[in-house]
């Protein structure tokens, strides 16, 4: 059945390093920009965990090490028209989307200028403007979400894809299942990014599915797969190019699965005992998404040493900029906890009820 | 082969108004909203070409088309995963449980993302989950559930549960022009039943969620209720009447949020209320309002505020069990009397 | 990937009407046998019709009519210690595990001899002896439980296998997902029966699917699948034979799809406005598999018109004695509601509160 | 590459007894159960190698091996069955949801199935679906759930939630003896708190299921709790104290189905009570036993019953918003105070 492999991972040629495909017609600006959000994703969770480290977060924090160019590569793919729906380690997607660096700040420090206002977590959060449907928890159910957003869309005659992101791990549960599926039947332009990074929390992903490949899961909703090698930015962008025209052409769902690995723990407090020996090490050395892709601008000649280590510095000031931003947001006034459960024009405010007043 | 239609059915769109039982109420509801708001959608399992379990929704589907009545896959969770995307879109879905017993499949995503949207971000979800509720119909386990009680303690649901073809009809509408998540259900024994056909107006009109409707006035007692119990509690003040018990019956209409004003103004005129519901009694939404009467009214009652519900079991389905689990005028009136010797 | 044709529905030959295959070691006292259950649960179902229309079912009557070789075939292939959790459409499959009728007709009578005592409908019970584990209404649901029943007994070390039927509809549930991967992660020997009858309800299996067979669903569970003529009751014998021996020797969990027809409403009440013309015509004249199965006996001189009579009389003779035993049952006693919620000597039964009586 | 495991990371075996925290006593219940009887297995996410998100089921699978230590896929649905299905071959599971929070996802088969399996056709399901609940620890929306109200209204489920290392190891066993499905909710928060290590015997004990526990008697006022509020409410009784106020703390242990006696007798001793819980108000348990007290001891109240609790939204993550949202000691002591001029 229709499992594309064309962009899959690949063994480097006689133990040379990895890089990048070169089968693409990204420009240099585009090229540069998706280093640049590259180094962005890495560089705001790395301060994110200073932040932690200082007890500044309040909740824990997810990390992407590793992973990075899958989030981007797809998300980079779509107009600001399409929506997407992220995992917690899919930054990069979010960042690519317009959120700022300042929002996910303030969203972790539980700030009063977070676009939760404090009422939520980490990516926990949404923008309509920019396609930004934040997550919640629970695995899976963002999948039907999307179904009925991308089912809107259709009632309003709007040319948009939708873009949910899942993991080995959520791809288990019965919520992906139906919300894929209703999709499907409904040939709506949903692209999945399957996440094959290993892990889901300890769980291998052996323990999750006896397929060898989650883009076999396509076959049984009767839509085409890709597998694409999640460590190389640019084949990420390829495969979601590919897939958002066909879906926006008609064609239904897709999905594509990328093949990427979780170096951190699930979150910042796992020992990762369950990882073999060795493993991490091996992907640090041989398939960091953004070495692999500093050496393919190199090899390639888009930019010098000097070039890319300019973006860096200008991302270094893009987040130190909001991150003093978001540190200077107020704590929110408690009594904000009672309010906008529903529209309060309509049901006041769950204020603290004064005990016996009347 | 199979999707060629066999007869040439096509079912009369509804009146506007006129003598009308439930059922119809609802449908003319909806029927409406969809003429008035092209925005409003409806979604579920056989409401298009069957128009229904229940056809609630029969004849939408030759009016509006697949477009905005949607047949789904067997998929609760992916109906109201649905509804949500559409509604943040800024759509109006009108979402079918084709029995309210399979609302479990769909609570996970009712209770985490449709409950919490707009307190998270700000995202109001105007959605509609309605559906087919409630016993006495000899349906068994799976087919007699009363739901409210799974979704009390989740701020950010609205319930609302009709009990005559005028609020069925204006509550429908109020629920799909309000701007948050309802939960709507339709006590199934009323559907058609004729003593509550009534003439509705040619005029739109809707009832506003949240508001109480004293069904009945009396001075001695309150029964406070809904639903099908509505019945129930009007035909056992018929029988206390004969024993010079005046009773009064509130219809709550809306059980979240329920009307606290009502409910305290005709226990501080009675002095004594009974809270009457179909669901089993440990649990059950009785409890919310019976406690609060107790808090709020405390000095003004003149005895314990009394439940009158079913027994904590299954619905069972065998009719000699099912009566017993249900609460019945029997019952009603027995503690009424009761209470009204304190 | 892997999924059979070998038993699939296949075209007559020029005209010729369709029998069944005749690639089986099948005896003739097990095909005698085979005819018995598919007569006696036709039958069976025709007087529940009748008790229906006299009012004596007390909730609704689902027929089976024109499907009832999958459910029997495949369940004949089990061993007594093997379990099956069927659909209400697959009453063949529970007489076959030695469910008797009367227990049927009480059950649907909400007669206090019912297995359930009256608190539950139709199929709506079980029998740990004979491996049956009835259905509850909520579509899916069965397929965990019965992944269950095979974890435990794999603690047990018992060689058994677990036969869950689903409908073309019930497979778009979480719970069927969530269950079937669980199981094929596991290698458990569940044995899913997927029922292809053209509809859920009124919902054709187009609008459930994406997929042209429901087999191609087996791929993403990374399981072997087989598609087989569901009204040729001798092919679903040989498939459900295959899969349970694969499944015992340790094969994993296997999906066998039935392409069938159901000819009647979802329920007694529907009227099948929903239908094509001509479709149920069409099914009735050349494809039903009661017919069907006839003329292969008398082809292949397993047995003459006169046996099959005998037999037929036979089942008629168990129906009206269970009938009349079920009829003779009395109503449950009203308290009875309030008992074996829990294990009652640990919590009193729940019975109606007498109001104030202290 | 995966299967391998990295370090010798090998968990010790709890200790026969001692002093221990909650989550200790927990894990030391469990895997005596195990010890004792084959039948007992464990099954959730990550539970094995990982030994669950807060370790409970550490070392369990170094202990007793994969086929009774089964790390699942993400399908809460699929735990609940599996957990239902493999009770019914008469083995007992306990199940883990990684969070409570994650419940919504098995409420279906709880509801449907496990409450129902024995009133249908007399099979027992005895099996435990335990987890992390509560609020209070910056969590957020969808980690800091009270799940105990989804589950009252539904005949068949008992529910314990523990508050102290005795009890909780003394309820987990008879949770995994008992031959019905247990909920068992662990408040998070308590999990390793070292104001609770206490010491363990060394002998086996249960604790049964149903039945409060008196943690501080009183003459002047109950306040009828559990789990972490037990904590806030002794902290008030304390300040209280300094008052003059003498006030019996009960903590209910089994909300479901929970000691009316122990109840009763102390309101009927006290004749004012206070039900304090962590759940949002309305809607929540405190209705429910509330309710109760007002019914069946209306003639001891010289007050009403009041109840604290957590405000109708859903759990906010930023501290000053959960601490306005969860029920203060000084919400009780004020509460108390109130009550007690009455
Ligand atoms: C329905 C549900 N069950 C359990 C969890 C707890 N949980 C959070 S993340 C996680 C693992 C997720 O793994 P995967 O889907 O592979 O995503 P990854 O973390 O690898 O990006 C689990 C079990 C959850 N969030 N939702
Ligand atoms: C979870 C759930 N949702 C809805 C229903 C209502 N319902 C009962 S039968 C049915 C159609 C079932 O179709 P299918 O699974 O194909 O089985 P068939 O009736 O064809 O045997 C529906 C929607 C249900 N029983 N369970
Ligand atoms: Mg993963
Ligand atoms: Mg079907």
């Amino acid at each position: 059945m229709r499992i594309s492999t064309k962009f899959a991972p690949r063994k480097a040629d006689d133990g040379k390093p990895l890089t990048c495909t070169t089968d693409t017609d990204l420009k240099r600006e585009q090229l540069l920009d998706l280093y640049r959000y590259l180094k962005l994703t890495r560089l705001v969770e790395e301060r994110l965990v200073n932040l932690y480290r200082q007890t500044k977060v309040v909740g824990g924090v997810f990390r992407s090490l590793g992973q990075e160019a899958t989030a981007v590569g797809t998300a980079y793919a779509l107009g600001q028209q399409d929506f997407i729906t992220p995992l917690i380690r899919d930054l990069g997607a979010v960042l690519v989307k317009g959120i700022r660096p300042r929002d996910v700040f303030a969203q972790y420090m539980a700030k009063a200028w977070g676009p939760s206002g404090g009422r939520d977590l980490n990516i926990h959060f949404g923008d309509m403007e920019r396609g930004f449907i934040g997550p919640i928890s629970h695995l899976g159910d963002m999948i039907p979400v999307m179904t009925g957003i991308l089912l809107g869309a259709r009632m309003q005659n709007k040319s948009i894809v939708g873009v949910a992101y899942i993991g080995d791990g959520g791809m288990s549960t019965g919520a992906f299942h139906e919300g894929l599926n209703f999709a499907a039947v409904q040939r709506l332009p949903l692209i999945i990014v399957a996440e094959y990074n290993h892990y889901a929390y300890s769980t291998p992903t052996s323990l999750q599915t006896a397929c060898r490949d989650l883009a076999e899961k396509a076959v049984g909703y009767g839509i085409p797969a890709t597998i694409v090698d999640g460590n190389d930015v640019v084949a990420c962008y390829e495969v979601m190019k590919q897939a958002a025209d066909f879906a926006r052409r008609g064609g239904g769902a897709v999905l594509i699965e990328a093949k990427t690995y979780r170096r951190k723990g699930h979150a910042e407090h796992d020992d990762q005992r369950y990882v073999a020996d060795g493993e991490i090490e091996w992907w640090e050395k041989n398939n960091d998404p953004i070495d692999r892709f500093e050496r393919y601008l190199l090899d390639q000649k888009v930019a010098n040493q000097e070039k890319l280590d300019e973006i860096t510095a200008g991302v270094i000031r893009e987040i130190d900029e909001d991150c003093d931003w978001a540190e200077s947001s107020p704590m929110p006034q408690p009594e904000e906890a009672a309010y906008r459960v529903f529209d309060n024009e309509i049901v006041p405010p769950s204020l603290r009820p004064k005990v016996l007043e009347n | 082969m199979s999707t060629a239609v066999k007869k040439e059915h096509k079912s009369a769109p509804p009146e506007r108004g006129g003598p009308a039982t439930l059922v119809e109420a609802i449908r003319q509801g909806i029927w409406e909203e969809m003429e008035r708001d092209p925005t409003v959608f409806v979604i579920g399992e056989d409401v298009g070409t069957y128009g229904g379990a229940f056809k609630v929704t029969d004849g939408l589907l030759d009016q509006f088309g697949r477009e905005r009545v949607i047949d789904t896959p067997i998929s609760e969770g992916a109906i109201v995963g649905a509804a949500c995307g559409a509604a943040l879109m800024g759509m109006r879905p009108v979402a079918e449980f084709q029995f309210i017993d399979f609302i479990s499949a769909g609570f996970d995503l009712l209770t985490n993302y449709a409950a919490k949207c707009r307190y998270r971000w700000g995202a109001g979800l105007p959605a509609v989950f309605r559906g087919p509720c409630g016993s006495g119909v000899r349906s068994g386990p799976f087919h007699s559930l009363n739901a409210e009680s799974f979704f009390l303690n989740t701020a950010g649901l609205k319930i609302v549960e009709p009990s005559t073809p005028y609020d069925a009809k204006g509550l429908i509408k109020a629920a799909i022009r309000d701007p948050d998540p309802v939960l709507y259900f339709e006590h199934k024994k009323l559907y058609r039943l004729p003593r509550l056909r009534e003439e509705l107006p040619a005029e739109d009109y809707i009832v506003e969620i949240g508001k109480a409707r004293t069904v009945r006035e009396g001075r001695d007692l309150s029964i406070i209720t809904f639903g099908a119990m509505v019945l129930t509690a009007l035909d056992a003040a018929e029988e206390l009447e004969k024993e010079g018990l005046d009773i009064e019956v509130i219809d709550l209409r809306t059980l979240a949020p329920f009307d606290k004003a009502a409910i305290e103004a005709s226990v501080k005129k009675t002095n004594k209320a009974i809270v009457l519901h179909e669901a089993s009694r440990t649990g059950g939404i009785g409890g919310e309002i019976a406690a609060t009467i107790a808090e709020e009214a405390f000095e003004w009652l003149d005895g314990p505020v009394l439940r009158v519900a079913s027994i904590d079991t299954p619905v069972p389905y065998s009719p000699p069990l099912e009566d017993y689990y249900l609460p019945q005028i029997k019952d009603v009136v027995d503690a009424a009397r009761k209470l009204a010797a304190y």
